[in-house]
């Protein structure tokens, strides 16, 4: 499948700080991408740039193979972003609904059309459609916001946290559209959202932003905080519970690690003491089978950090695992990464 | 204390016996501040939107300008005017001296600032996600800025009822290039104008009562509008 | 504080700069300090039936005499004249050069000559009206040929410039006219000198018993001096582009 | 404990449309309440009664022991909210976080309590204290409008979604930051969520909404959908793989039925016919330790729906229960309750 | 067309020589609209909010009304205000008519409309949740009006710039009630009017750049002060 977005060296600065530094990214066509972080991550700066309402400060921007120096309305229409807590129209919820039809144009079957992204987004359009903008809780403008963007069935669909004010039977009428519109029409997705669970459910990659820099991991296992140089090129963090956390390398000034959750070993028993290898004794709070894989994300209650591995079916039955066991944790040193 | 009581005894014997010189200073009002308003909003619309809207370098002194020319007194824009269009002026030929469409260029020229400065103010002040919004639609410039004063459509109308009020009850530019002249240039205000100098006091608040009138009216008008949109 | 007499004056005595001398001259000789707020006549008037000034200067006989029958005002002294004038443009499409007021109207008429009125009720509208009465012309309202401005002196005669038209003034304001276009104005006087052109101005205080709270003394003591030898060679001596304006007649009464 | 807020009869209605009805509902002193239920449910609405915002349109609100009948800005300094997708003052984050305290006239040690807010939300102050209200992402926000009512150390504390758009790590400070409020400060909550993981954590009583009225149930187990009458008071809801819910009663026009996560018994076999017991195979997708109760919440999936059930740790160990499993879920057709 | 040029260089000359009439004219014009513009403000903009804020019934006919008042003519303002303080008039004992004061009061009337109105639409136009925000954070019915006028502190600036502006180019109240008395009562507007009415064009040009000098000066002022908030 060719790129549809394509940034090479991208850097975004507000007031000179830089909040974004993109050296590469790629979006497939017609694939489906999460991206994940945490607050202040630059997840929506970035995805400002990819609807081309912002140009970065520095860089290149592709899109569908050519490079993008002034962004027109005609790449604007082939890619429509869900701001995060996106404000209506002050119309009724129809005439949102219309309005990105009508700038294009495409007058006609108006009432049906409405009508179905209503109903994908799991809102009755008799109730709904003739309701003015603020007479609406906010999980119903939120899924008109969505519906108005569905209508349009764009190329690309760009959303910012499209389920954080959805209950949770919306949310999953809300997967199905999306995945609809994936599946049906085509459309590329890049999705940010807290909501692991939601998000994995929809997406088939994910990327993680942390102070603005890409990184292909799962933002699972982040280890933030005071990590102390203990003797060789370890550092230790002390966690709640008294328990200690081994990494090797370097933390600089940032001193945020990533844990992947594959590097993550359960095991019934402690091991023989090692200083690179780390054993931590906590409790399994959480199973969750991950989408496709047959494999289980298992969260463990370690102090007061919650630590993800994942693992087979088959080592989780050996085990007998279930949430409430007390288990170890095994992983070295040098499994732990640092955030620049 | 009496001019007033009887300028309102006035005001509607004036009305109610169809007094041909005050419809013909009603409709000469209608005439020039329907025709200067409606460029002045034309123009003065989009241009507020621009200056509200984009960043560039010299906006603040801009705005600043607009903001001054808000104090633009009548009578200087009076003779601004008149000196162009007055026959030994350069647009002379076009004969527009003491015409509806010459006082309606005056009225254009005072009222221009006042709706490009609250159109302004109107799109400075809205958040600017709604005008993202717009954009994430698919709008083209244009059609987002027609959008984006849709969406402040309140402040925008506030604008354009404040340009109009000034444009009717302006006497200086009506009177100059106007020439107050009976039957042809005489508005309310101007005629308001001649009876107070002649002491004809409650006269005077007839006639300021007839155009309260007349704006009340047009003001109605647009409060059913706003409560439809 | 200095005392300060408060004067109502109709614009032709402040637009030529008359009062500018008038003032201080009078403030030297009696340490009273004269303010003025120049209106129309008709509203200068009404400011004294109001009892807001305590002094009027005006140029409207009939008007002020019934002022003083009506009990508004007292001590109604005549201080000076000047003389109307009618001026048109140079071609003269009416053929009026040198003629009687009378004829003048008349010719107007019936070449329907453009004509601007001042249609203001001001003094000098009130002499016009009287004037195309004498010449037995009526119902003029609608004429295409008049035009009624219902603006000061300056203006109609700029508005007549700028149309081509005739217009009745005083001299006084034309003086001030030809001097605003340097001596060489684009209107020029056509009839003049007739009788029933005289423009007279005169002074009444505002009456005491209607009004208590103005300043009658100092009222009066400003109609002595203006009619005494001292103001009425101030009047006498006041030019404009070396023009006189005003001629001073208080002593013929 | 006594009271601090007791309601009695009240409706809320907009426009003619009720959108609350609540016959009574009592919040005592120092608890910490869970309000659950779907978008449009009248959460929002009930919690601006609560902070004396909006007046019921008929009905009586008791606060400390007292009617309520003219609130006035006392009221309003012991209670606060944070409203659902709060906006911020136009000012820097700093005059955020002083208004409330001005407005009391506790000047005193503003920048100090400043930098403890700050913090409890997990910003650092130094770098966000000056910015602008415009310069945040938008968790960074929310965390922001939730700091400038921690800092009021307020006798009740209602929460409208406070995690909506917070990272999960954050969400976690925050946990920590509004348990502080009601352990330290004796702080009475109130917290709306859609988030259940995060917000069984910081109650210990749930009461959900449907349609503007109060259930004592937490909605695990929504079904709705197209509910076909079958024979006797039995009513039947087909799934997407084609296995039937059967439901006993009066579904009437909601066509919405509650199951309790309790009343739901996971088994390794198929029982014996019974029209009256479901029996639906699916596949456990996730298992969660119930903070405090040592019970698991195990998700199952059946068709396209997911079905919670509430296990004991020894039912859990004796089945082997996993993610990935697939496993049979029983429960009698009495056991759906129908909304109205 | 000569006498605009004209008109700019007779500023400079009346500016740079510090003419006396037009110094007094400026300075006349600064105190009528300092006193006028403040009452107008302390009182227009509370009773914009209001209007702006709660509803009640009457409110949209109340509104309307308002923005009738935008289109009083300052003649009509100076004739009812005449009405009241002239000798014979109610409150002739004070002494108003011919003064600062007395202006002032004209100028307040014709003001206050405009704040009312420019203000309420500014409190209208405001997403309801920003004041719900208020509230929460504890403040008092007056407190959160406050704020909320803070919250649309651009938009309730510009009504003040727009009622400012006014108030310093309007001529009708200035000569009506202040007489246009020499040294006393004349401000830039009257002086331009009487200059204009004796023929003297580019003298009232070169005031009336004079009057925008001045604005412009208050303006950029403002807008360092806009810039901070
Ligand atoms: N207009 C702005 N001016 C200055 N700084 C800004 C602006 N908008 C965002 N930032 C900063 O840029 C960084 C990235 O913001 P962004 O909104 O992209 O984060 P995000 O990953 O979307 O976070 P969240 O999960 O909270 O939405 C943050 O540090 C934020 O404070
Ligand atoms: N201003 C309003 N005018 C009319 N109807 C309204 C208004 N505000 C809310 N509603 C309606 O009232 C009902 C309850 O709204 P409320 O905001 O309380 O829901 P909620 O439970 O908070 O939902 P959400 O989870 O989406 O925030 C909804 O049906 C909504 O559409
Ligand atoms: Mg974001
Ligand atoms: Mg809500």
């Amino acid at each position: 499948m060719k790129d549809i977005f394509r940034l090479e060296n991208v850097i975004h600065q507000y007031s000179g700080r830089t909040v974004l530094d993109i050296q590469n990214f790629e979006v497939k066509e017609g694939e489906a991408l999460a991206l994940l972080g945490p607050n202040g991550s630059g997840k929506s700066t970035l995805l400002r740039i990819l609807a081309f309402l912002e140009k970065p400060t520095k860089g290149r921007v592709y899109y569908d193979g050519k490079m993008v120096n002034e962004p027109s309305f005609a790449h604007r229409r082939e890619v429509t972003l869900l701001l995060q807590n996106s404000p209506l129209l002050k119309r009724s919820v129809e005439e949102n609904l219309c309005y990105g039809l009508k700038v294009r144009g495409k007058t006609s079957n108006m009432q049906e059309k409405v009508r179905t992204a209503l109903e994908m987004v799991g809102l009755n359009p008799q109730k709904f459609a003739k309701r003015k903008w603020f007479e609406l809780s906010g999980g119903e403008a939120q899924r008109v916001a969505l519906a108005s963007r569905l209508i349009l069935k764009p190329r690309v669909l760009l959303l910012d946290e499209p389920t954080s004010s959805v209950d949770s039977e919306s949310a999953k009428v809300m997967k199905e559209a999306i995945l609809k519109a994936k599946n049906q029409w085509g459309s590329t997705l890049v999705i940010v959202s807290h909501d692991l669970a939601w998000i994995y459910q929809v997406t088939e990659r994910a990327l993680s932003l942390f102070n603005g820099k890409l990184i292909n991991h799962v933002p699972e296992n982040v280890l933030s905080g005071n990590w102390e140089p203990r003797n060789g090129s370890l550092f230790a963090l002390k966690l709640s519970d008294g328990q200690i956390i081994m990494g090797a390398g370097n933390p600089m000034e940032s001193s945020t690690a990533l844990l992947d959750p594959k590097d993550v070993i359960i095991c019934a028993e402690k091991p023989e003491e090692d200083s690179a290898l780390n054993a931590l004794e906590g409790t399994i709070v959480s199973m969750n089978l991950v989408r496709d894989t047959g494999q289980v994300l298992v969260k463990t209650l370690v102090g007061d950090k919650t630590i993800s591995s994942l693992v087979t079916e088959k080592s989780m039955k050996n085990l007998h695992l279930h949430p409430g066991l007390k288990v170890f944790l095994h992983f070295k040193a040098s499994a732990l990464k640092w955030l620049q | 204390m009496n001019y007033i009581l009887e300028g309102f005894i006035g005001a509607i014997n004036l009305l109610l016996t169809k007094d041909p010189e005050t419809y013909s200073a009603i409709w000469t009002t209608l005439r020039i501040s329907t025709l200067s308003i409606t460029f002045t909003l034309l123009l003065g619309i989009p241009l507020g939107f621009l200056l509200g809207h984009y960043s560039f370098p010299g906006k603040r002194v801009l705005r600043t300008i607009v903001d001054t020319l808000l104090a633009l007194p009548t009578v200087v824009v009076g003779l601004l005017v008149y000196a162009f269009i007055s026959r030994r002026g350069p647009f002379g030929e076009l004969g527009l001296l003491f015409t509806i469409p010459g006082v309606a260029i005056g009225q254009f020229i005072l009222a221009l600032p006042i709706v490009v400065s609250l159109t302004a103010s109107a799109i400075e002040g809205m958040d600017p996600k709604v005008y993202l919004t717009i954009k994430t639609l698919g709008a083209s410039n244009k059609q987002a800025a027609i959008a984006s004063l849709w969406e402040g459509r309140y402040a925008v109308l506030a604008a354009a009822i404040t340009a109009y009020s000034r444009v009717i009850s302006e006497v200086g530019i009506s009177m100059m290039i106007g020439g107050n002249i009976k039957w042809h240039t005489r508005t309310i205000t101007t005629a308001i104008a001649l009876e107070t100098g002649k002491g004809e006091f409650s006269m005077g608040i007839a006639l300021g009562a007839v155009l309260l009138a007349f704006a009340f009216f047009a003001n109605t008008l647009v409060s059913f509008l706003r409560r439809r949109a | 504080a200095p005392q300060y007499l408060m004067m109502a004056t109709t614009t032709s005595t402040d637009n030529t700069g008359l009062l500018n001398v008038l003032a201080p001259a009078f403030e030297k000789a009696t340490g009273i300090e004269l303010r003025w707020t120049a209106v129309g006549t008709g509203k200068a008037l009404e400011l004294g039936k109001n009892c807001d000034v305590d002094i009027l200067l005006v140029h409207a006989p009939n008007k002020e005499k019934k002022f003083v029958e009506d009990g508004y005002g007292v001590n109604r002294r005549e201080v000076m004249y000047n003389d109307f004038v009618i001026i048109g443009p140079p071609s003269d499409p009416a053929n009026i050069k040198g003629l009687d007021v009378i004829s003048a109207l008349k010719k107007i008429r019936s070449h329907e000559a453009l004509f601007v009125s001042r249609g203001d009720n001001s003094g000098t509208h009130t002499k016009e009206l009287k004037l195309w009465k004498e010449a037995g012309i009526n119902g003029l309202d609608k004429e295409k040929w008049y035009i009624q401005t219902g603006q000061g002196m300056l203006n109609t005669i700029n508005i007549a410039t700028e149309r081509d038209g005739y217009t009745l003034t005083d001299r006084g304001t034309f003086i001030k006219y030809e001097a605003n276009h340097k001596g060489t104005p684009p209107l020029v006087i056509l009839v003049e000198g007739d009788k029933l052109l005289l423009n007279q101005y005169s002074v009444i205080a505002v009456n005491p018993k209607r009004c208590p709270k103005v300043k009658y003394d100092l009222a009066l003591k400003f109609i002595d001096w203006i009619t005494s030898q001292e103001g009425q060679k101030v009047i006498g001596d006041f030019r404009l582009m070396g023009k006189q304006l005003f001629v001073p007649n208080a002593a013929e009464q």
